[in-house]
C-alpha cells in the first residue's frame, strides 16, 4: 500500500469514495469524543446490557477512566481519519482496508467501554485480528504477512493470559461483571496477586513493554501508516488501559485498596526496562517507522513509571502523590498518543513521498515537503520532552513524582525511584539524539536518491490532520493546568486529591513545591528570540549574505553520498554500549589490485535484538523439536497404532478395572 | 530588580570567558589575548556579511535564534544572586508557591538548543557538521543521567526542585553528598560546554572538534549568536552549580544578604568555577573521543554515590 | 442349583479353555493355512459352546444362534479367506515381529492382567465370570497378534478373533440376545470380512506386496 | 415420523445405483438430503413442543438430544451434498475419477447419511452400535475412493483400527446389558437406553465402570481421542473433500454421541466424578497431542484434521467438567464444529481445485486469486482458533467458566496453552496459502474452478458442448459459494446470537445429558 500505482479511473473513482468514507469516520468519532468529555467533566457514567448468545450479556459502561481513554480515542481517530482521506485517494488500498479500519476503531471504543468480562474480551480480540488483518491487508507482501504471524499469534497468547486473569475473577466472585468484582475482590488476598501478575502479562503484551515487545518493531511499520498511528497512538494504549482497569480500579476494589508494594516496584522496574531499552533499540534503527515503533516502546515504559510510582505512593499513604504520579502517567498516555500519532502520519507522508522506509535513502525532504517536514520537526521536539511542548509537561510531572518518591518513601523504594530517575534522565537524552537523527537525516542534508529528489508535497487533508495534531502538541503543553482538571474527574486513587492550578500553571505541593507556567516560559523563549532579532539590527547593521558550497576540505565537489548516513550518527553509541547492542559487523571488500586499488567496500553492521535471541528464538526453536520429535508417535505404522489401542486398555484396566 | 537578574548572565558571559582563557594563558606562562577579546570577536562577527551553504534549509537560518532564545529563557528561570520570595519573573505566578524557576525546566529549556543546534549542524549536509551532531548528542546522552542525579541530590535534599526552594534553604550545603554531587556536576559542566578534556574549544582541526563541528558552516551575525549563546550557557551553568550546591550568600536566602553582597559572592563564586575550569583545562590533557565513556561513568558513578550516601545518611 | 448347571459350567468352561488355547497357540503359528486352521477351530468352538448350552438351557433362539454362528464365521468366513489366500497368493511364511516364546510371555502376561483386574464385584452369579475374563482375554491376544504379525491377510485374521472373543463375551453375558441384534452383529461381521477382502485385493494391486511394512507412506 | 430418516436416503441409494445418470443421481441425492433435513426440522419442532418421538417397536426414539444430533447431521449433509455436486463433478471432469467412482460415490454417499442417521435415533444400544460399525464399512469404502496408494492405505487402517475400536465398545454394551440384567434380579436385561437409565441406580457399579471404560475406548477410537485417534489424520486427508468434511463434521460427533449416552446411565450409576476424570484424561491428552502436531503440519487437510482431533478434545473437557454450563458448552461447540470444520475444508477443496495441491508450502496468494475463498477462510480459522466473534469463542468461554468455577486450573492451563500453539499452527499454515503473491499465474475469476495444471493435462471437450458445460460448472461453483458463505455467516451468527429454538434444543438437551 505503500507504493504508488498507476492511477486507473476507476482506482480513481474508488479513491474518492474512500476518502470520503473516511471523512465520515472523522464526523463520526466526534460523538462520543464530545460525550465521553462531558462524562468526564461533569463526572457522569451510563451502563448498559445486551443480550449475548449462551446465556452471556454483554454490559458496557462510561465515564471514569473510559471515558478518558476514548476522549484520547476520539482526538486521534478524528485527526487520522482525515489524513487517511488524502492518503487513500493516493495509495491503491482495498476495499477491505477501509471497511477493517472502521471496524477496528468501534472495536477499539467498544473495547474502552467494556464493562463486562465478556464484552472486554470479545471486543479486545477483535482488535486485535481487525488489526491484524490491517497489517496483512497488503497481501502480496511477504515480509507484512510474517509480521501479521508473530503479532497474531503473541496478541492471542497475550488474551489467554488476559482470559486466565479474568476466570481467576470469576472463581473469586462468581460474576462476569466488572463493578461486582469490584465489590467482590476486596477480599481475595493472594488471588489478586495472581490476577495482577497474569494481567500485567496479558496487557503487557499488547503494550509493548520490554520483553513482550517484540512483535511491536515488526508490526506497526508493516501496517499502512494511518493504521500504524492508530496502533501505536491507541491501541498500544489499550495494554495501559487494561493494566489500569484490573491493578487499580478492579483489583484496587473502587475504593483504592492499596496494591502489594511489590506490584508497583514490579511495574516501576519494567517501566524503567522498557524506556530505556525501546529508546536505545530506537536509535539504532534506519527504517523511519520502526524507530517510531521502537520510541513508543521507550513511551509505554515511561507511563509505567508513572503507575508503578503510583502503586507504591499508595502502598506508603501517600495519596496525593499517588495521584500526581498517576495524573503524570495518563498525561503522558494522552501526549503519546497526540505526538505519535502525528510523527506516524509525517512518517507516513514521507514514506508514502518517497517509496522507501530507510530513512538513508531519503534526505533533504523538507525542501520539497515543507508541511510535513514542519508538521515532523514538532512532533519530534515534542517526543523529546522539551519546552514548550506538551511531552514536557508530562516528563516533569514523572520527574517531581520520582523525586518526591526518593524524598518520602523507605530506602528501597527509594533506591528504585533513584533508579527510575536516572533511566527517565537517561531516556530524555537518547530520545533526543535518536530525533535529531530522525529528523536531520530524512528531512536535512541533500536527497539521498532520485526518490527523494522527486518527492512531493502531501495533499491537504493529509497536511490537516498532522496539523491539528499538531496545534494540540503546542496546546497540551502550555495549558497543563486544564489536562489536570480534567484528570481529576477520574476515580482513581488520589486523582481526586489533585490541586488546581490557573490553566496555564502546574504545580507540586505538599510533600514538595515547585512548579512551571510554560505558557511563561514560551513567553521568554519568544522575547530571547525577539532580542537576538533586533539586537543585530541595532548593533551591527544590516548585512548582506553570500550563497556557497558548505565547505568541502578542497574537495571540489561534495555529492549527497559524502553525507553523515544514519548509520554513521549512531556509531559512537554502538560501539559504547556494545555489551548491550551485540553489533555484528562485516566489511566485504572487493579488490582491482589488493591490497591497493578497491572497487567495492560493502559495509554492513547489525544489531541483535537480546529478548528475541535469548528467549523467543530458543522457544520457538524448542517447541519445533517437540514437534519434530512427536512425528514418531504417528510413524505411519499400523501396529504401533494398535498397541495404542491395547496400551490404553491395559492401563485403564489395571487403574480402574 | 532582580527580576531582570538574567541580565547579567547575557552582558557578562562573555567576560566570563575571557577572564578563563586569561587565565589558562597565564598558567602556560603566556601573555594571552585581553580579558574583553570575546566582547571584541561577537562585535565584530555581528558586523560581517554571512556566508550561507547552498545546500540548506530554513532549519539552518532558524537554529541560531532557537538556541541563543532558549539559553536566554534559560537564564531567566535561574536566580543569579537573589533567590527572593518577590523576585522571578513569574514569583508565585498563580501557581501556589513562591520563588524562582525550575531545575529540570531549566535543563530541558538548554537540551531545546542543544537539538536545534544539533539539526543546524546536519542541515548542511557535510560531513562535519554530522559528526559534529553526532558526538554532540552521544556526549549529552553520556552526561545527561549523571547530571540529572547530581540535580536530584540538591532537589531531594531541599525537598524541591525549584530553585528558589534549593537556594533558600542553604542549611545542608557541604555535605559529603553535596560535595559529591559537585564533582559531578563540575565534570558534567566541562562537558556540556565543551571544555578539555572532552573537547577542545580553540581547535579547529575536523577529525577532533565536537562544538566547532557543528558551526562549522555558520558565519557572521549566526556565528556570533551561537557563540554568545556558547558562552551564556557556560556561565548559566556556572551559577546553577552555585545556586544548587554552595548557595550561600544569596539575597532573600535564609542569610538574607543585600542585594549589592549578594552580588559580590556571586561574582566570588564565578570567579572561582572559572579558576578551576581554567585549572582542569590546562592540566589535562584533551581525550579521545571513545576514551570519554571512562570520565563521564566516572562522573556517574559520583552522582550515584552522593545521592546513596544522601539516600543512606539522610544529609 | 439344579445338577444340569454344573455339567454346563464344565463342558462350557472346557470349550472356553480350548478357545483360548487355539488363541493363544496361534502365537507360535507360522503358516498361513494353519492360521486360518487354527481360527476355523475357534470359531467351530464357539458354534459348539453356543449349541450346547442352547440343549442344555433349551433356548430355541440360542440354537438359531449358534447356527448362524457356524454358518458365518465357522464356514463362509474360512472359505473366503482361502480364497482371497489363494487368488492372492500369499503363500510365504507369516513373520512375527517377535519372536514366539516372548510372545507367549505377554500373552499369558495379558490373560493375568484380566483375571487380576476384572474385580470380583462385577459378577453375581453363573458361568459367566470366567467366560467373560476368556473372552477378554481372548479379545486382547488377538489384537496383540494383530500388532506383532506383519501381514495384511493376519490382520483380518486377528479381527475375525476378536469378533468370536466378543461373541464369546456376549453370548456368555446375555445367553444371547434378541436374534436380531445376534444376526446384525453377524451381518457386520460378514460385510466387514468382505469389505476388508476388497481392499485386501486393492492393497495388492497397488503396493504389489501384503507386507504392512509398505503401508507406511502416511506420516505425522 | 423417524422412519423417513431411514427411507428416504435408501431409496435415493437405490436411486443411484439403478440410473446411470449424472444429473438425476446429482439431483436424487441432493433432494433427499434437503428432503430429511425438512423432516429433521420437524422432529426438532415436536422435540421442542412433545418431549420425545417414539416409534412402534420402541427400537427407534428420539427425544431433544436425537433431535439436535439429527438436525445436525442433515443440514450438514445437505450443504455437503451440494458441494459434492461442484467438487465430485470437477474431480471426474478432470478425471481424477472415472464415471463409476462417480456414480458409486453418490451410493455411498446416500448409505453413508443413513447409517449416521440411523445412530441417534436407536434406542437400543446395540442397534446403536451396528449403526456406528455401518458408517465405518461404508465410508472406509468412499475413503479409498481415488484408488491410489495412499487412499487405499488410508482406507485399510481406518477400517481395522475403527473396528478394532468398535469391538471394545460392543464388548462395553454387552456387559451393560449383562449389568442390566444384574439388576433386575437375573432376568432378561435390557439394552434400551431408556430402560437401562431406568434402572440405572440399581446397576452393579463396578461392572458399569468396567462397561464404560470399554466403551470410552472403543467409541474414543472412532471419535479421534487421542491416543486412539490415529486413523484420523490419514482417513481425512485421502478422502474426497465432501467425505472429509462430513468425517470430521458429523461422524466424529456421533461416535462421540455414543459415548454421552453410555455418560449419562455411567454417571447415573457411578456419580460424575469418575466420568469427569474419564474425559478429562482423553480431552486434555487430545488438545496437547493435536496442538503438537500442529505446530509443524504442511498439509491443510491434515492440519484439519489434527484441528478437529482438538476440537473433539475440548468438547471432551466441556462435557466431563459438566454443571449446566460445561453440556451446554459441549453441544454448542459439536454445533460449531459441525459448521466450521466442514467449511474450512470446503476451502480447502477449492484451492486443491486451482492450485492441485494442499501443501501449505506450494500453495500462496489465494487473496489474490480467490479473494472471496480467502476471506471466507480467514473466517474460518479464526473460527476454529476460538477467536470472538464466532461461536466457538462462546462455547469455549463457557466452558472456562466452569472449568473456573470447579477450580480445575490445570486443564484451563493446558487448554489456553494449547489454543496458543493452535492459532500458531492454523495462521502460519493457512496464512501463507491465503497471503504472500501467487505463484504460478493461476486464471483468475474465482466461481469457476478449474485447474489450472490438471486442465492443462486434460483436453477439455470441445464446441458448444464446452460452453453448456462451463456455465453448468458456473452454476454448481455458484451454488457451493453460497452455501459457504451462509456457513461463513453462521458461525458469526452463532457468536453474537443462537436462534431461540436451537438455543432451547440445545438447553433441553443439555438437560438430558445432565441428568
Amino acid at each position: 500500500m505503500e507504493t504508488d500505482r498507476p492511477e486507473t479511473a476507476s482506482s480513481k473513482t474508488t479513491g474518492k469514495i474512500s476518502s470520503a468514507c473516511y471523512l465520515l469516520y472523522a464526523a463520526g468519532c466526534l460523538i462520543p469524543g464530545l460525550l465521553a468529555l462531558r462524562d468526564l467533566l461533569f463526572g457522569y457514567s451510563w451502563h448498559v446490557s445486551l443480550p449475548l448468545s449462551g446465556g452471556l450479556a454483554l454490559s458496557f459502561g462510561g465515564g471514569g477512566l473510559s471515558a478518558y481513554f476514548v476522549v484520547i480515542l476520539s482526538l486521534l481517530v478524528f485527526c487520522v481519519s482525515i489524513y487517511s482521506a488524502g492518503y487513500a485517494r493516493h495509495s491503491s488500498a482495498p476495499w477491505s482496508a477501509l471497511i477493517l479500519y472502521g471496524i477496528f476503531v468501534s472495536s477499539m471504543y467498544a473495547v474502552f467501554y467494556s464493562a463486562n468480562i465478556p464484552a472486554f474480551l470479545i471486543f479486545w480480540e477483535t482488535m486485535s485480528l481487525s488489526s491484524y488483518f490491517l497489517v496483512v491487508s497488503d497481501t502480496e507482501n511477504i515480509e507484512a504477512s510474517r509480521a501479521g504471524l508473530l503479532y497474531g499469534v503473541m496478541t492471542h497468547v497475550g488474551t489467554a493470559f488476559i482470559m486466565a486473569a479474568f476466570m481467576v475473577m470469576f472463581f473469586a466472585t462468581g460474576s462476569l461483571e466488572f463493578p461486582i468484582i469490584k465489590a467482590g475482590l476486596a477480599g481475595a488476598g493472594g488471588l489478586r496477586s495472581v490476577i495482577f501478575v497474569l494481567a500485567l502479562i496479558g496487557f503487557g503484551t499488547k503494550a509493548g513493554i520490554i520483553p513482550l515487545h517484540t512483535w511491536l518493531p515488526r508490526a506497526h511499520p508493516a501496517a499502512p501508516s494511518n493504521v500504524s498511528a492508530l496502533m501505536s497512538g491507541v491501541m498500544i494504549k489499550s495494554g495501559i488501559y487494561g493494566i489500569l482497569l484490573v491493578s487499580l480500579d478492579i483489583l484496587g476494589g473502587g475504593a483504592g485498596l492499596p496494591a502489594p508494594l511489590w506490584w508497583g516496584v514490579v511495574v516501576l522496574s519494567v517501566g524503567a526496562v522498557s524506556s530505556v531499552k525501546g529508546i536505545m533499540y530506537a536509535l539504532m534503527e534506519r527504517d523511519m517507522k520502526r524507530l517510531l515503533a521502537y520510541s513508543s516502546v521507550e513511551n509505554v515504559g515511561i507511563i509505567l513509571l508513572g503507575v508503578g510510582a503510583s502503586m507504591i505512593f499508595s502502598f506508603n499513604n501517600l495519596p496525593s502523590l499517588a495521584g500526581l504520579a498517576l495524573a503524570a502517567a495518563l498525561y503522558h498516555t494522552l501526549n503519546h498518543a497526540v505526538f505519535k500519532g502525528l510523527l506516524f502520519m509525517g512518517a507516513g507522508s514521507a514514506v508514502h513521498a518517497t517509496g522507501t522506509k530507510n530513512m538513508e535513502e531519503m534526505g533533504g525532504l523538507i525542501k520539497r515537503m515543507p508541511w510535513t517536514g514542519f508538521f515532523f520537526l514538532v512532533g519530534s521536539v515534542a517526543i523529546c520532552a522539551l519546552p514548550p511542548f506538551n511531552g514536557f509537561m508530562s516528563e516533569w510531572l514523572t520527574f517531581q513524582s520520582l523525586i518526591m518518591g526518593i524524598k518520602t518513601s523507605v530506602v528501597l523504594t527509594k533506591t528504585f525511584m533513584l533508579l527510575a530517575g536516572a533511566a527517565l534522565a537517561l531516556t530524555g537524552a537518547l530520545a533526543a539524539s535518536s530525533f535529531v537523527k530522525a529528523f536531520g537525516i530524512s528531512f536535512l542534508g541533500v536527497p539521498r536518491s532520485h526518490e527523494a529528489e522527486a518527492a512531493k508535497e502531501a495533499p491537504a487533508t493529509m497536511l490537516l490532520g498532522m496539523g491539528i495534531l499538531s496545534a494540540v502538541c503546542l496546546l497540551l503543553g502550555i495549558f497543563p493546568g486544564y489536562m489536570l482538571r480534567l484528570l481529576s474527574g477520574i476515580p482513581l486513587p488520589g486523582l481526586g486529591s489533585l490541586p488546581q492550578f490557573a490553566p496555564g500553571g502546574l504545580a507540586v505541593t505538599g510533600v514538595a513545591c515547585s512548579g512551571v507556567l510554560p505558557i511563561v516560559l514560551l513567553g521568554a523563549l519568544l522575547a530571547g528570540a525577539a532580542f537576538i532579532f533586533i539586537f543585530p539590527l541595532v548593533a551591527g547593521g544590516r548585512r548582506k549574505s553570500i550563497c556557497a558550497d558548505p565547505w568541502d576540505c578542497g574537495i571540489r565537489k561534495l555529492t549527497p553520498r559524502m553525507q553523515y548516513t544514519a548509520t554513521a550518527f549512531t556509531h559512537p553509541l554502538r560501539r559504547i554500549f556494545k555489551k548491550i547492542y551485540k553489533p555484528r559487523k562485516e566489511v566485504r571488500i572487493e579488490y582491482i589490485v589488493k591490497p591497493f586499488f578497491t572497487r567495492e567496500i560493502e559495509y554492513r553492521s547489525e544489531i541483535t535484538p537480546l529478548a528475541e535471541s535469548y528467549f523467543y528464538r530458543p522457544l520457538v526453536r524448542a517447541l519445533h523439536n517437540v514437534a519434530h520429535s512427536a512425528k514418531r508417535l504417528q510413524s505411519g505404522n499400523l501396529q504401533l497404532y494398535l498397541g495404542y489401542i491395547l496400551g490404553t486398555l491395559v492401563i485403564l484396566l489395571v487403574v480402574w478395572g | 530588580m532582580e527580576s531582570l537578574q538574567f541580565m547579567l548572565i547575557l552582558l557578562l558571559s562573555p567576560l566570563a570567558q575571557g577572564i578563563i582563557k586569561k587565565i589558562k594563558a597565564m598558567m602556560q606562562g603566556r601573555r594571552g589575548t585581553p580579558v574583553l577579546q570575546p566582547y571584541y570577536d561577537l562585535a565584530r562577527l555581528f558586523k560581517k556579511d554571512m556566508v550561507i551553504p547552498r545546500t540548506v534549509s530554513w532549519i539552518f537560518h532558524g537554529a541560531p535564534y532557537v538556541v541563543f532564545a532558549s539559553v536566554l529563557a534559560a537564564s531567566m528561570l535561574v536566580p543569579v544572586f537573589s533567590a527572593g520570595r518577590s523576585t522571578g519573573l513569574w514569583a508565585g505566578g498563580g501557581v501556589g508557591f513562591s520563588g524562582i524557576g525550575d531545575i529540570i525546566a531549566t535543563i530541558y529549556t538548554l537540551a531545546l538548543g542543544r537539538f536545534f543546534l544539533a539539526l543546524g549542524g546536519l542541515d548542511a549536509g557535510t560531513a562535519f557538521g554530522g559528526e559534529g551532531s553526532s558526538r554532540e548528542m552521544t556526549v549529552a546522552i553520556l552526561v545527561e543521567p549523571s547530571m540529572m542525579l547530581a540535580i536530584f541530590t540538591a532537589a531531594v535534599a531541599s525537598g524541591s526542585t525549584n530553585l528558589g526552594v534549593i537556594a533558600n534553604s542553604g542549611s545542608f550545603f557541604f555535605s559529603p553528598a553535596h560535595v559529591l554531587a559537585l564533582a559531578a556536576f563540575f565534570v558534567a559542566i566541562i562537558a556540556e560546554t565543551g571544555r578539555i578534556p572532552v573537547d577542545n574549544p580553540d581547535t579547529h582541526l575536523e577529525l577532533t572538534m565536537i562544538h566547532e563541528g557543528m558551526l562549522l558552516e555558520y558565519s557572521g551575525k549566526y556565528l556570533a549568536m551561537m557563540e554568545w549563546a556558547h558562552y551564556m550557557k557556560q556561565m548559566l551553568l556556572f551559577t546553577l552549580a552555585a545556586d544548587l550546591f554552595f548557595p550561600y550568600g544569596m539575597a532573600g536566602a535564609g542569610a538574607g544578604f543585600g542585594i549589592a553582597a549578594a552580588a559580590g559572592f556571586w561574582a566570588a563564586k564565578m570567579l572561582i568555577l572559572c579558576f578551576g575550569m581554567a585549572l582542569a583545562e590546562s592540566t589535562r590533557a584533551k581525550m579521545r573521543f571513545f576514551q570519554l565513556p571512562s570520565l563521564l561513568g566516572a562522573a556517574f558513578v559520583l552522582s550515584a554515590l552522593s545521592m546513596i550516601t544522601f539516600v543512606m545518611t539522610g544529609k | 442349583m439344579p445338577k444340569a448347571w454344573v455339567v454346563v459350567y464344565s463342558i462350557t468352561d472346557f470349550i472356553t479353555v480350548g478357545m483360548l488355547l487355539t488363541v493363544v497357540a496361534m502365537n507360535s503359528l507360522k503358516r498361513m493355512e494353519s492360521f486360518i486352521r487354527a481360527y476355523t477351530v475357534n470359531s467351530l468352538l464357539l458354534a459348539a459352546l453356543m449349541a450346547v448350552s442352547a440343549f442344555y438351557l433349551d433356548a430355541a433362539h440360542l440354537y438359531i444362534a449358534a447356527a448362524v454362528t457356524l454358518a458365518s464365521k465357522g464356514v463362509a468366513i474360512p472359505l473366503l479367506l482361502k480364497k482371497v489366500v489363494r487368488e492372492l497368493k500369499i503363500t510365504h511364511e507369516v513373520e512375527p515381529n517377535i519372536n514366539t516364546p516372548l510372545a507367549l510371555v505377554i500373552s499369558s502376561v495379558l490373560v493375568v492382567i484380566v483375571y487380576s483386574s476384572l474385580s470380583k464385584g462385577i459378577f453375581i452369579e453363573g458361568f459367566t465370570e470366567n467366560t467373560l475374563k476368556v473372552s477378554i482375554s481372548i479379545i486382547l491376544i488377538s489384537l496383540f497378534i494383530m500388532i506383532t504379525r506383519k501381514k495384511a491377510v493376519t490382520q483380518v485374521i486377528g479381527l475375525l478373533l476378536m469378533e468370536n472373543g466378543l461373541f464369546l463375551a456376549g453370548f456368555s453375558l446375555t445367553y444371547g440376545m434378541s436374534t436380531i441384534i445376534e444376526l446384525g452383529v453377524v451381518f457386520d461381521v460378514l460385510m466387514g470380512a468382505i469389505i476388508l477382502g476388497v481392499f485386501l485385493s486393492q492393497i495388492k494391486k497397488t503396493f504389489i506386496d501384503l507386507d504392512l511394512d509398505k503401508l507406511t507412506t502416511l506420516k505425522g | 415420523m423417524l422412519l423417513p430418516l431411514i427411507l428416504i436416503p435408501l431409496a435415493a441409494a437405490l436411486v443411484c445405483l439403478l440410473i446411470d445418470n449424472r444429473r438425476v443421481y446429482e439431483y436424487a441425492t441432493v433432494l433427499s438430503c434437503a428432503a430429511i433435513s425438512a423432516v429433521a426440522l420437524f422432529i426438532a419442532w415436536s422435540a421442542l413442543s412433545g418431549g420425545m418421538t417414539t416409534q412402534p417397536g420402541g427400537a427407534i426414539y428420539a427425544d431433544a438430544l436425537s433431535a439436535f444430533m439429527i438436525v445436525v447431521i442433515t443440514l450438514l449433509s445437505l450443504a455437503t451434498s451440494v458441494y459434492s455436486v461442484e467438487y465430485m463433478g470437477s474431480e471426474l471432469e478432470h478425471g481424477h475419477i472415472d464415471k463409476k467412482a462417480h456414480r458409486y460415490y453418490y451410493v455411498l454417499y446416500n448409505l453413508f447419511i443413513l447409517t449416521m442417521l440411523l445412530v441417534p435415533i436407536a434406542d437400543n444400544l446395540a442397534v446403536m452400535w451396528m449403526a456406528v460399525e455401518g458408517t465405518t464399512l461404508v465410508s472406509a469404502l468412499l475413503v479409498g475412493l481415488y484408488r491410489k496408494r495412499s487412499s487405499v492405505e488410508a482406507a485399510w487402517k481406518y477400517i481395522i483400527l475403527c473396528t478394532v475400536g468398535i469391538t471394545f465398545a460392543l464388548l462395553g454394551t454387552f456387559i451393560f446389558y449383562y449389568a442390566s440384567s444384574g439388576a433386575s434380579g437375573g432376568g432378561r436385561g435390557a439394552l434400551e437406553w431408556t430402560a437401562l437409565l431406568a434402572m440405572a441406580p440399581r446397576l452393579n457399579p463396578a461392572t458399569v465402570r468396567l462397561g464404560f471404560i470399554l466403551v470410552v475406548v472403543g467409541y474414543g477410537t472412532k471419535a479421534g481421542l487421542a491416543p486412539v485417534h490415529n486413523w484420523l489424520p490419514d482417513a481425512h486427508s485421502e478422502a474426497p473433500t465432501p467425505i472429509s468434511a462430513l468425517l470430521s463434521g458429523i461422524l466424529l460427533n456421533c461416535a462421540f454421541y455414543g459415548i454421552l449416552r453410555f455418560a449419562v446411565i455411567a454417571r447415573a450409576s457411578l456419580g460424575h466424578p469418575f466420568v469427569r476424570d474419564m474425559m478429562f484424561l482423553f480431552g486434555i491428552s487430545s488438545v496437547v497431542v493435536a496442538s503438537i502436531f500442529m505446530l509443524i503440519q504442511r498439509n491443510a487437510k491434515r492440519l484439519l484434521a489434527y484441528s478437529s482431533i482438538e476440537h473433539m478434545g475440548i468438547i471432551a473437557l466441556s462435557f466431563g467438567v459438566g454443571g449446566p454450563f460445561g453440556f451446554y458448552a459441549a453441544l454448542l461447540h459439536i454445533l460449531n464444529h459441525a459448521i466450521g470444520k466442514p467449511l474450512m475444508f470446503f476451502v480447502t477443496g477449492r484451492i486443491k481445485g486451482r492450485y492441485d495441491t494442499v501443501e501449505s508450502e506450494q500453495v500462496a496468494g489465494v487473496m489474490k486469486t480467490m479473494p472471496l475463498v480467502g476471506a471466507v477462510g480467514f473466517v474460518g480459522i479464526m473460527a476454529l482458533a476460538g477467536a470472538p466473534p464466532f461461536g466457538m469463542f462462546i462455547s469455549e468461554f463457557l466452558m472456562l467458566k466452569a472449568l473456573a468455577a470447579g477450580s480445575h486450573w490445570v486443564v484451563m492451563g493446558v487448554f489456553l496453552a494449547a489454543g496458543g500453539m493452535v492459532f500458531y499452527g492454523l495462521l502460519r499454515s493457512f496464512g501463507g496459502m491465503f497471503l504472500g503473491a501467487p505463484m504460478s499465474p493461476a486464471p483468475v475469476g474465482q466461481s469457476m474452478p478449474a485447474h489450472s495444471t490438471a486442465s492443462a493435462r486434460i483436453p477439455l471437450p470441445v464446441g458448444a458442448d464446452v460452453n453448456r458445460r462451463l456455465s453448468a460448472r458456473r452454476f454448481r461453483g455458484l451454488l457451493s459459494g453460497i452455501v459457504m458463505f451462509i456457513m461463513a455467516g453462521a458461525l458469526l451468527v452463532l457468536g453474537l446470537y443462537i436462534p431461540g429454538p436451537m438455543d432451547r434444543l440445545i438447553t433441553l438437551s443439555a438437560g438430558i445429558i445432565g441428568r
